[in-house]
């Protein structure tokens, strides 16, 4: 028997395959076997309510697409009494992404979510490129996810996933600065920041202007930031940008990823995530390899 | 709503700029209402991953076959014309919320360009249930009217105005609008493809106390609800709400439009 | 009649399609008309012989492709008699792409080529991913930037074109330092630090374990960047990254290029440089459009 | 060298893993040599925006058929087989410097799988020249062998060697050569396609006497010699020197080759 748990910091994963924020929700239950996920990660979470962005929110572009969707939520009291419970029949644990526009607010929703039973991790969403202008995270500043990660690790016992943005100069700092922080795990990556214009009516095919890029095309970005960020840390790292099957995924878990997260490919196909689970195992029967975590970060440099 | 293969049974260009595609769905377990829609893979997607929102522009239940009607624009939809009989279409679908019909009283429909897609499923139904239609199609050219002949086939009663004429002014189409809603006993009134008409139903259905409907369109991402990407304003109550297309919509009360 | 020319510094193009460096050369000329180009950019030269990278060098991912050719170079002296009396004959103006591993290194090559009558202005490679540890480049730091164009600058009368690197947080502050330190212009960018790693050898598919990312798949990414550093510099851009037509070329003129160069592209269709310039022409008789210069950073933001 | 666009006549696979496409290049005005290479544009450019590089497998001067065997390994090669007759393939070439033949004396060509499709054209050039010529095939089974019969129908001396009969090893290659070396007269010895023969013919060119020549591979973009993708490094006057596979080869001289 092939086994296929990981563990993210104390949370034990039945297998590495789970949803990115914001392109997963219970509407998908029809067309995809939840159960068989590693775990859930519903749409980032904002204190108060939020509108999100102006329209278009999304464009497509060669192996990829941009989105702003700019976190639309209902704010943390609503996520409580509404998100948290439609997904409360689910087997895998759920993973809640919080998004805050001050440090403060990142740890008033640790707080808040602290104690709910049914959030088993948090992932910080210092990230988004649609927040504030021209795509500035906290993510970009070794210095401030340091502080995030402090003041959100003193607001709660639960498992802190940092999710990095790939727009910066070098990923290494803001890794360790997020270790040394308190982060038990690492999203690698957020989006990449990105723009596209019609060429026809001149105006910015995204409302926002820029939005995130997702998608087959940030592939080779992201596994390079996977690699870079697994030799500065110790920290079990989530890989996430353009995974479209299970050798993608394979390729993110050899250059030093634990678990991986899947977006536009679930867009492409509703029921992406499990036939990725099962090319996963396909490949470990087929290489001979028990566990999957054996293949961590065992790319060969000769 | 599931996932699922279609086989092609034809897909050929009914005029300069639009194509038809029939598929056999016998797949499908669910009814499909008009005004709904599915998200389609249109081809390659590797470089174009995401689907396409395309209406029912008919779905026979009977025989289980559902045809769209589309307009060749970009990548996704020129990939579509270069399927053939036999090949496989995958399917997300059926998915939002559908018109509904009025209990009593005659429907009018107005449609610009491919806006018609969306309405002509409810014509359809309309007079599957013996409900008095009329439709009213603009286009910028006559070559660019679609499915005149078919609706009046079904005893629909068709009015054509166009660009070229110089006959699709929002101004005309209010004439003959306010005309029929006069003479034909119009309860309830439709459209899709134009945001000036959809100004002009809103006023209509507003000054002349009459159900109406308009079928939206947005950019989407997954079709299902999930990513809200689709997202529009509307105005409920009195205050504005954002709300998906995909699930909300793509029909929504033409009185909760935010235009 | 449609005007193609565009000015990069003191330097007048007849059109602004060029050769990105290190995918160009006189072997071209039987499959595409090197006079119709608006310049000539051969190989980054380097002040003494290098060997360039362990093989293999390139490998294909989705839409792109990853290289580590690293500037095999015979050293400027074999560059003054070999490589450029090879586009002596030629019509456009040759921009010598050059590149040192120190400050010096640059200095003496600006100096070194200051004289050369066949050399129009240098591009200042301050950003290839390939020649040191874990893709480190000049281009990642402001100052290192502004020192390294203020010491080039004293050495050349040319106009210099300094080429930067996308791998990094703020591109504005690069394009600042550069434009302070004595830049005419700017290329945005060079390739995007990359790694991709083969599941069944599990080993890099780059002999140098990372390497640059070049093609379609990194249009949105600069894109981004060149709107980015239209804004936030006066200096003319030369925009380089993922362009494979002409309706590429335009929406990067649209986000602020005043001239583009074709690298991958050439490598897909030998003549791709003389098809996007028709392509731009066109564009610009559909639209009416009298220069290409009025397009210039003519993305409507309503 | 030039590019062209080339209407396939032929595209069928020849076994389990490889196939064969014959080409109708009437747009070719060079002479084409064995060993020379065509760059050719697999497919989807998007996807896989790179040229694959091909060997002639064989080039006919009076009806200007070109024809390739390739071993199906990738997205390039696998979009390969999906052409059909009619279809219109874009190439780049005759590229790189191919082999040449001795003056006088037999040929001796040892071949190790897909090698054999660069070793062909040499082959029959030889035969037409009416120079003795040897192959050794090398291959994992008997069922992977190629183009045995038509070696010898144009009266080429076949020996095949393959794993699964244990009769591959360098030491029985070794074996077999050094006898023909004796026997048979060779002047001169080619390889392709495995490291470890090519080793071994260095060695038997040496020990012997022989000219011998290598043909290599590389990863390559450009095909041209302009980007230096396809670097590998020779040995002249006992200088180590990084050259370019495209260009300066792809068949060197074995003395030359570093391995
Ligand atoms: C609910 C719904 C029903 C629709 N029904 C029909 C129909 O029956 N017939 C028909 O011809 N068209 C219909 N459309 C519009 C149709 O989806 C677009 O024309 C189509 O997606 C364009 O794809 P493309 O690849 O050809 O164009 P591209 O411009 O290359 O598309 C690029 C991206 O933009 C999106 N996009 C472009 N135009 C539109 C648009 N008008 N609305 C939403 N997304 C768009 C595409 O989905 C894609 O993601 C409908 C749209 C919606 C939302
Ligand atoms: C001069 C020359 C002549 C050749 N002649 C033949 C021939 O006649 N028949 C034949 O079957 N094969 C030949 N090859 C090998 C052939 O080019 C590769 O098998 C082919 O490019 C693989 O492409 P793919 O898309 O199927 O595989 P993929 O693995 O998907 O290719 C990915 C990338 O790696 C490159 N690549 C992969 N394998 C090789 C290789 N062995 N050599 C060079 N590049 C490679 C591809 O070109 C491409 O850029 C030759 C190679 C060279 C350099
Ligand atoms: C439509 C959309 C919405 C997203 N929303 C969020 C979000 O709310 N929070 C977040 O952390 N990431 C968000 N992301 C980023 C994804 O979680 C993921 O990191 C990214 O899409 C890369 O993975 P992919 O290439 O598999 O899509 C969003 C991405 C998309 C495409
Ligand atoms: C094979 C290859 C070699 C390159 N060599 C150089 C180089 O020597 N100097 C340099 O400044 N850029 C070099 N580049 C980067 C290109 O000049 C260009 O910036 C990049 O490829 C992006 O453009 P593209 O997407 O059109 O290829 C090289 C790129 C490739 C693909
Ligand atoms: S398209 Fe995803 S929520 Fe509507
Ligand atoms: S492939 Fe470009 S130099 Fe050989």
């Amino acid at each position: 028997m092939t086994d296929l748990s990981v563990n993210i910091g104390s949370l034990t994963l039945q297998n590495p395959v789970m949803p990115a924020s914001g392109t997963f929700g219970p509407e998908l239950a029809p067309l995809l076997d939840i159960n068989r996920l590693g775990a859930l990660v519903p749409k980032s979470v904002t204190l108060s309510a939020r509108d999100g962005n102006q329209t278009p929110r999304i464009c497509e572009t060669d192996g990829g697409m941009i989105n702003s969707i700019g976190i639309q939520s209902k704010g943390v009291e609503h996520y409580m009494a509404n998100i948290l419970p439609s997904y409360h029949d689910f087997d895998p644990p759920l993973i809640a992404s919080i998004s805050g526009e001050t440090i403060d607010e990142f740890e008033q929703l640790a707080a808040r979510l602290d104690k709910h039973p049914d959030v088993a991790a948090l992932e910080l969403n210092i990230s988004c490129p649609n927040l504030r202008d021209n795509g500035q995270a906290f993510g970009m500043s070794a210095e401030s996810t340091f502080n995030l990660l402090r003041q959100v690790r003193a607001a709660t016992g639960k498992p802190l996933i940092a999710k990095l943005t790939p727009n910066v100069t070098r990923i290494q700092d803001i890794a360790r600065a997020a270790e040394q922080g308190g982060a038990d795990a690492l999203t690698v990556a957020n989006t990449f920041l990105a723009m596209a214009i019609d060429t026809e009516t001149r105006k910015p095919r995204i409302g926002n202007i820029m939005g995130g890029l997702s998608g087959a095309a940030v592939k080779p970005l992201i596994v390079r930031l996977i690699f870079q960020a697994h030799q500065a840390t110790n920290l079990p790292i989530i890989g996430s940008g353009g995974i479209m099957n299970g050798q993608d995924a394979i390729e993110m878990i050899l250059a030093g990823a634990t678990s991986v997260q899947i977006g536009t490919a679930t867009f492409v196909q509703p029921n992406a995530m499990n036939t990725i689970t099962d090319e996963i195992t396909d490949y470990l029967t087929r290489h001979h390899i028990d566990a999957v975590t054996d293949l961590i970060g065992q790319v060969d440099l000769r | 709503m599931k996932t699922f293969d279609a086989q092609i049974i034809a897909n050929q260009p009914v005029s300069a700029r639009y194509w038809q595609m029939t598929l056999d769905t016998s797949a499908l377990d669910q009814p499909v209402r008009p005004g709904q829609f599915f998200h389609i893979q249109c081809g390659d997607t590797w470089r174009a991953p995401l689907r396409r929102p395309l209406s029912v522009y008919h779905y026979d239940q009977k025989s289980r076959t559902l045809k769209f009607l589309y307009l060749v624009k970009g990548i996704g939809t020129q990939q579509m014309t270069l399927k053939k009989k036999s090949d496989i279409m995958n399917l997300i679908g059926p998915l939002g919320h559908g018109f509904t019909l009025p209990k009593q009283g005659a429907l009018l429909l107005i449609a610009r360009g491919v806006g018609v897609a969306t309405l002509h499923a409810l014509a359809c139904q309309a007079r599957a249930e013996n409900k008095n239609v009329h439709v009213i199609l603009s286009a910028r050219t006559p070559a660019d009217l679609l499915t005149v002949d078919l609706l009046a086939q079904i005893g629909a009663t068709v009015y054509t105005v166009t660009d070229t004429e110089r006959t699709s002014s929002v101004k005309s189409v209010r004439a003959l609008s306010e005309k029929l809603i006069r003479e034909e006993g119009i309860s309830s009134v439709y459209t899709c493809g134009s945001n000036r008409l959809n100004k002009l139903v809103q006023e209509l259905a507003d000054e002349h106390q009459l159900k109406g409907e308009l079928a939206t369109e947005a950019h989407m991402a997954c079709g299902i609800g999930d990513c809200y990407a689709c997202a529009c304003t509307i105005r409920k109550d009195n205050q504005l709400k954002t709300v998906r297309v995909c699930t909300d919509g793509p029909v929504f009360p033409i009185s909760e439009v935010v235009l």
